[in-house]
């Protein structure tokens, strides 16, 4: 455990704001730069620098390991999912246009839900392969 | 459904991976699971097949976003059979691998393991099926991968390194394909294979379409374990855990060498890839010393597992002397020993892999007399041995005819006699295993073991007995190869 | 290249990532810069760290005896590059076939086809929604093979089997 | 002026080079995968100034601007970026299992105990 006051407030203050910000570029990324990709990767630094300060355990204890894996595997099938949702629709994989009446919105609609899918999983994997790199470290000091 | 069959072809392996990561805490459900989707798929697969065999060409357009704009699946009989193949092979593997897979890797790892297998086989069976060529880029990173980690799950610690050297060669590879790509998109605007076909004639003769052209011939060479580019594959075939021995020998190269015949032939057409540029110049001398000097030194290994790695890439050498002949009948030959080499090497190696799991190894020196304990197994590693060498009545005599007829019909007869060499080469490698598995007491301090289970059996003998088949019902290869041969001489 | 620090080493690859990234802003490339900031001075460099505090942070003292291999083949690539780009269209020109066959209708129509207006994110997520499947999954396979590889980081609660081998 | 053109392409490919030639010159694993990773992205640098136009902008669409950089190359080169950090971290995974192995990174010293445990074998 730090024992730095300053970088554990810091931490407290920091951590919040850049978990919205994953948020705004998961959800703006069709008005702005952005998208589940990138939001993904700043969701899993807010997790590397909590870890950073308080400790692998602290994190894990909060996001265990086994739940971050289905995780990056529940990403994966909701895009896929989508694709196969629109196969049932009527149209072809990852036609988004049949997802709803009208094809702005189901097209709106379907990127919404891969793009939430591809943040999902790249932060899921993102972390995971943190944990994997990081439990190595403690494995071999012991 | 059946409009949908070429998304389900990749969809359904892709579908599968996430979904073992929640059987974890069971696997021989994630066994179970594995098996019933590679099945599925080689039926989706079979299906395929047949609905092109007559020459139709089916095109799936992703998103509903028509090509060239969207990214389209496009398969006609030359991907049609080798989408066959891969779903083939990875069906008769797995029933083989429960019990493989459970002597070779930790219990809790199973389920990661077979969800990387099938990430591997999506990967594979997407480069063969889709009409996109930066799709194909991405495919090949996501079985690469997958099988890095694959080949990395073998016990000897030379299995990490020889894992690491085939994701820097492959890399490398992968990476001056898309360099490739790149060139072509800048003269051309598309990545739309089909599309490419028909626009290339006009940039054709510009530096930048013939350095697209060397980038993607070499990188995909890279892939195909070309030799003098192969060495990476002995090493990773030799410490892979056995069932990822079979499913990678008799399907990674093979739809690398699909991709060179698709650029080669589709995309840049045989006119300007045999025509204007010496390609078949550059491929024949390759392609026989590939032949040549791998066998030698196949000759010389102790373990017999290397050795078949060895062989592996003399095969691939035959593969590529049919493609340089640069005719229909070549490309019989090529697209047939595509087929019989994946059925032939696949039996060898799960012998070999039966002999793993009973005594641990395969060198030499340990399989002295290994015949008497193990009967089954060595008679069907006998009967892959003979097809590899080409005896008449086994798949193997049927590509080699083929290509001797392809050799006269093109005039090299030199070659013609050089393929009868060659023959020898396999006959002395394959008798060195016989000849101390059959004729050598088995040493006193030996184990005694007993013959392999029948899960493990059954398997094998399915593939021995199919390259007996194959040998004598040529129909349905002979039949596939030649119109898939017919089609890419057309040109897309 | 000639860096025996490994840090050192690694601490170069992440600033040459970003001046990537600044080179893609000025490029018009926003979402791409974005990303590779991310990923080459974020995750590519954690995992680099990692790694590093794993094996070793010192380079051997090597000869320069197989240098000279490497150097041909490098030359031979860098020519057949240079080669293939004598034919190329100049940079920036909008006359060029990159920006005339598919390109427009992405440019043109996408708006209007699928109501976003960021054309990459509905070129990635539609037109190309193939590609991008294939780049959660690439990703996915990393994780997978990671995990085979390095476990999942958490406490072996049993104690290790090695200790009992020695005795 | 029909040379200079061309010489953002030349640049590019000079540190193409630099990181090919790392990838194969050098013995030490870590610095194998630096120098693929520096590869790699001077070929996405390559793909995207090719989506550069004369007077465009960021591809995103506002109302009144006509002329916008290529789209297609920038998603084609966000796709790669995921496929290089991917490999990257499959890469140094397998190096780190290799100096627990090993305990060394250097493919020399690796390949000179692999070919004594060949002779006690």
């Amino acid at each position: 455990m730090s024992p730095h006051i300053v970088l554990r407030v810091g931490a407290k203050v920091l951590i919040p704001v850049i978990l919205l910000f994953a948020l705004y570029i998961q959800f703006h990324g069709e008005y702005s730069p952005g998208g589940g990709f990138q939001a993904g990767i700043i969701f899993a630094a807010a997790l590397v620098l909590y870890t950073l300060i308080f400790g692998l355990d602290a994190v894990q204890r909060a996001v265990p390991p086994a739940a971050v894996h289905l995780l990056s595997a529940c990403g994966a099938l909701l895009y896929i999912g989508v694709g196969v949702w629109a196969m049932f629709a009527g149209g072809n994989f990852l036609e988004y246009k049949v997802l709803a009446a009208d094809p702005h919105l189901g097209e709106t609609m379907g990127i919404i839900l891969i793009e939430l899918g591809v943040g999902i999983t790249v932060g899921a994997v993102v972390i995971s392969l943190f944990y994997s790199f990081a439990g190595r470290t403690r494995e071999q000091e012991n | 459904m059946i409009e949908h069959l070429p998304a389900l072809q990749v969809v359904l392996p892709l579908l599968a991976a996430p979904l073992l990561l929640f059987l974890v805490r069971w696997p021989s459900l994630a066994w179970a699971f594995t098996t019933a989707i590679a099945w599925a798929t080689f039926l989706v697969a079979a299906l395929l097949l047949e609905q092109v065999w007559g020459g139709a060409v089916i095109s799936y357009a992703h998103g509903g976003w028509e090509p060239p704009w969207g990214i389209e699946y496009r398969v006609d009989t030359v991907s049609a059979f080798v989408l066959l193949i891969i779903a083939g092979i990875s069906a008769i593997v797995m029933p083989y691998a429960r019990d493989s897979v459970e002597r070779e890797v930790a219990p809790n790892r199973i389920a990661w393991f077979y969800s990387a297998f099938l990430l591997a086989n999506a990967g594979l069976l997407g480069i063969a099926i889709t009409g996109d060529a930066f799709n194909i880029f991405v495919f090949f990173e996501i079985s690469a991968i997958a099988s890095y980690a694959l080949i990395a799950m073998g016990r000897d610690r030379r299995a990490l390194l020889s894992s690491f050297n085939y994701l820097i060669m492959g890399t490398i590879g992968t990476t001056f394909l898309l360099i490739g790509i790149g060139f072509m998109y800048m003269m051309t605007g598309t990545l739309n294979l089909a599309d490419l076909a028909e626009r290339l004639p006009e940039v054709r003769d510009t530096t930048t379409i013939r350095a697209a052209f060397a980038f993607i011939a070499v990188g995909v060479s890279l892939k195909l374990a070309l030799f003098p580019l192969h060495l990476w594959l002995p090493n990773a075939y030799t410490y892979a855990p056995s069932m990822v021995t079979v499913f990678l020998s008799a399907t990674a190269t093979k739809v690398a060498i699909y991709v060179l015949l698709r650029f080669f032939y589709s995309v840049f057409g045989a006119e300007f890839s045999f025509g204007e540029l010496p390609m078949d110049h550059v491929l024949m001398p390759l392609a026989l010393l590939g032949i040549l000097l791998p066998s030698i030194v196949a000759i010389f290994q102790d373990d017999v597992k290397r050795m078949l790695a060895y062989s592996s890439v003399a095969q691939v050498g035959y593969i590529i002397l049919g493609i340089s002949f640069a005719t229909t009948l070549g490309l019989t030959a090529s697209m047939l020993h595509l087929f019989n080499h994946a059925i032939t090497k696949a039996a060898l190696f799960m012998a070999l892999g039966a002999i793993v799991y009973q005594i641990g190894g395969t060198q030499l020196t340990r399989m002295a007399g290994i015949a008497r304990d193990m009967p089954w197994t060595m008679a069907a590693f006998v009967i892959g041995g003979l097809s590899l060498i080409g005896v008449p009545l086994t798949a193997g005599f049927i590509t080699k005819w083929y290509l001797l007829l392809a050799a006269l019909d093109s005039g090299y007869w030199p070659i013609a006699v050089f393929l009868l060499a060659s023959s020898l080469l396999a006959v002395i490698y394959i008798w060195r295993v016989v000849e101390v598995a059959y004729f050598r007491e088995r040493p006193a301090d030996a184990p005694v073991v007993s013959e392999a289970p029948l899960a493990l059996l059954l398997p094998t003998w399915t593939l021995a007995l199919a390259s007996i088949l194959f040998g004598i019902y040529t129909a349905l290869p002979v039949g596939a190869a030649s119109r898939a041969a017919t089609i890419l001489m057309g040109g897309y | 290249m000639w860096i025996r620090n490994l840090f050192a080493a690694t601490m170069l690859m992440g600033i040459f990532s970003l001046l990537a990234a600044s080179l893609y802003v000025l490029l018009d490339a926003v979402d791409v810069a974005l990303t590779e900031a991310a990923v080459g001075a974020g995750v590519s460099i954690i995992l680099m760290l990692g790694a590093l505090v794993l094996t070793t942070s010192k380079e051997k003292v090597h000869d320069a005896k197989h240098n000279l291999l490497a150097l041909v083949v490098v030359l031979i690539t860098g020519g057949a590059l240079i080669y293939g780009t004598m034919d190329m269209p100049n940079f920036a020109d909008p006359q060029a076939p990159a920006h005339q066959h598919v390109a427009p209708r992405y440019v043109q129509d996408s708006v209007e086809e699928i109501g976003i207006p960021n054309m990459v994110t509905s070129v990635l997520a539609s037109y190309r929604g193939l590609d991008t499947l294939g780049e959660v999954l690439v990703i996915f396979s990393a994780g997978v093979a990671v995990l085979l590889l390095l476990g999942t980081g958490t406490y072996r609660r049993r104690p290790r089997p090695p200790r009992n081998r020695l005795k | 002026m029909e040379w200079l053109g061309l010489y953002n392409y030349w640049v590019v490919v000079v540190l193409m080079m630099v990181g090919f030639y790392i990838v194969i010159a050098q013995g030490n694993l870590i610095k194998k995968i630096v120098g693929l990773n520096i590869f790699q992205t001077s070929v996405f640098i390559f793909y995207i100034s090719l989506s550069k136009l004369d007077g465009g902008t960021a591809p995103i669409y506002v109302e009144g601007i006509t002329t916008y950089s290529n789209p297609l190359p920038h998603v084609l080169i966000l796709t790669a970026i995921v496929v290089g950090v991917a490999l990257t971290a499959v890469g140094l995974a397998l190096a780190v299992r290799i100096h627990e192995e090993y305990g060394s990174i250097e493919e020399d010293e690796i390949q000179a105990q692999d070919e004594e445990d060949a002779r006690n074998a």
